[in-house]
């Protein structure tokens, strides 16, 4: 379902995602080696071939995200994380244990594929929600506390990634 | 350095050591799943920090494979229950 | 003295990752029910580990070495919030034929 | 403060072995030799023996426990009144 659009994909996109997959699989490759100097020349060999089956698997689908959302959406994840462990800390150790549980369906109008997923799965690191079940549209939530306005804070999460991805 | 760096060990396993507990009460499976996540991720933590307080390298990517092989297993469980579930909405055991 | 300052800065953070990974144990001992749990340990000790990360990063031998706990915090955080996730769906599942069967 | 680290160590391998030994829950022992595991990678580790640690992080946490759980859910499956669920 998610495969490429035939003849969406201009050349100078493929050129690009291309040089982008070979540069993050160096840089993976530099950090997994740990910058030994020894391992470059095999890394060389191995990058090329990964990239190959890289795009065999997923070939590019038109633009990739943007890059400026993109690293505005990682900083806005990170303080969300600090704010979820800090709100799960604050529950847990106040004594009388406040937490009111329950689900909660929101209808996403992001598109299907990878932006749906990276909103379920970011959902379970940002405060007081998980995603439990994803259905088409459907994106069946577990709340740690039902009376705080958990739709609310979903429906911006959903936003930033909405402007992660060009449509 | 390295002595606050063994003291996060202990305390670290200490921590480990307590999740071992809900592994044996767990009531659900699920329960015990999660303590073998919670073992997963302070795991990595406590082969980090040895990797730096006894200067052995190579034990990151021992932090690495168990980061990546520890979901595996969670798959594994999920996948199965799931089977069981979807058999089970089907009526096809019955026998309860 | 700024020798002096970072290692004071790396103790604090080691020492803050401690406590989040304190804050998950006891979230799985504290809480009623297992998807609270799994709210409590996913989201505590991920903070748990990247503070823990934070702290070594400047004691690493270099960049290359810093990327690459990096990378292992960034895997450690897809991964469980995957694994969260999928243990989620099995609850649900369960609990649905659970139900199911008391109707039955 | 590494003696603290080695007993504790030594103290919870003893503990998860015996537990593998003692439980009845067949879904209970597994996850727990997967414990065991992780824990026995650690004393290689203290011992180190950074390869072997390795190698007991990948078999012993990983693959034996994905094998041995799909092993126990068949065996369920065959004999259902030995599901865990005993709250009926």
């Amino acid at each position: 379902m998610n495969g490429p659009v035939p003849g969406k994909v201009s050349v100078l996109q493929c050129f690009a995602s291309a040089v982008v997959r070979t540069v993050v699989l160096l840089v993976l490759w530099w950090a997994l080696t740990e910058g030994d100097a020894d391992a470059v020349a095999f890394g060389l060999w191995v990058v090329p071939l990964i990239v190959v089956l890289w795009w065999r698997l997923f070939p590019p689908e038109g633009r990739g995200p943007r890059v400026l959302a993109t690293l505005a959406f990682g900083g806005y994840f990170l303080c969300g994380s600090v704010a979820a462990g800090l709100d799960v800390a604050r529950r847990l150790l106040s004594p009388r244990l406040p937490i009111s549980p329950g689900y909660l369906t929101y209808t996403t109008s992001l598109p299907a594929g990878s932006p749906r997923w990276l909103l379920a799965n970011t959902l379970s690191l940002l405060p007081g929600t998980l995603s439990v079940t994803l259905r088409g549209p459907q994106l069946e939530l577990h709340c740690l506390d039902t009376t705080a306005p958990v739709s609310a804070a979903v429906g911006h999460v959903e936003m930033r990634i909405a402007r992660m991805f060009p449509r | 350095m390295t002595l606050l760096m063994d003291t996060v060990a202990v305390v670290l396993l200490l921590l480990l050591v307590v999740g071992l507990l809900r592994i044996w009460l767990g009531p659900e499976p699920a329960d015990r799943m999660l303590a073998s996540q919670l073992f997963a991720s302070t795991g990595v933590a406590l082969l980090l920090v040895l990797a730096e307080s006894q200067a052995q390298p190579a034990l990151r990517d021992v932090a690495l494979v168990l980061a990546l092989l520890a979901v595996l297993s969670t798959v594994a469980f999920v996948t199965r229950v799931m089977q069981v579930a979807r058999a089970d909405s089907r009526g096809e055991r019955r026998d309860v | 003295m700024s020798d002096s300052l970072i290692m004071l800065l790396q103790a604090l953070l080691l020492v803050i990752g401690c406590l989040f990974f304190l804050v998950g144990t006891l979230g799985l001992f504290r809480l009623p029910d297992t998807l609270t749990r799994i709210h409590a340990l996913t989201k505590a000790d991920n903070l748990g580990l990247g503070f823990v990360v934070l702290g070594l990063l400047p004691s690493v031998p270099g960049p290359a070495t810093a990327a690459k706990i990096l990378l292992i915090w960034l895997i450690a955080l897809a991964a469980s919030a995957t694994a969260a996730h999928l243990v989620a769906r099995t609850v649900r599942a369960t609990d649905a034929s659970r139900d199911r069967e008391e109707r039955a | 403060m590494s003696g603290w680290l080695d007993g504790l160590l030594v103290v919870s391998l003893l503990v998860t072995a015996v537990a593998v030994l003692l439980s009845r829950d067949l879904f209970r022992a597994v996850v727990m030799f997967m414990a065991f595991g992780l824990l026995m990678a650690l004393a290689w580790v203290r011992l180190q023996a950074q390869d072997i640690a390795l190698a007991e992080v990948a078999i012993g946490a990983g693959l034996t426990g994905v094998l041995l759980l799909d092993a126990v859910s068949h065996f369920r499956r065959a004999r259902p009144q030995h599901r865990s669920r005993g709250t009926e």
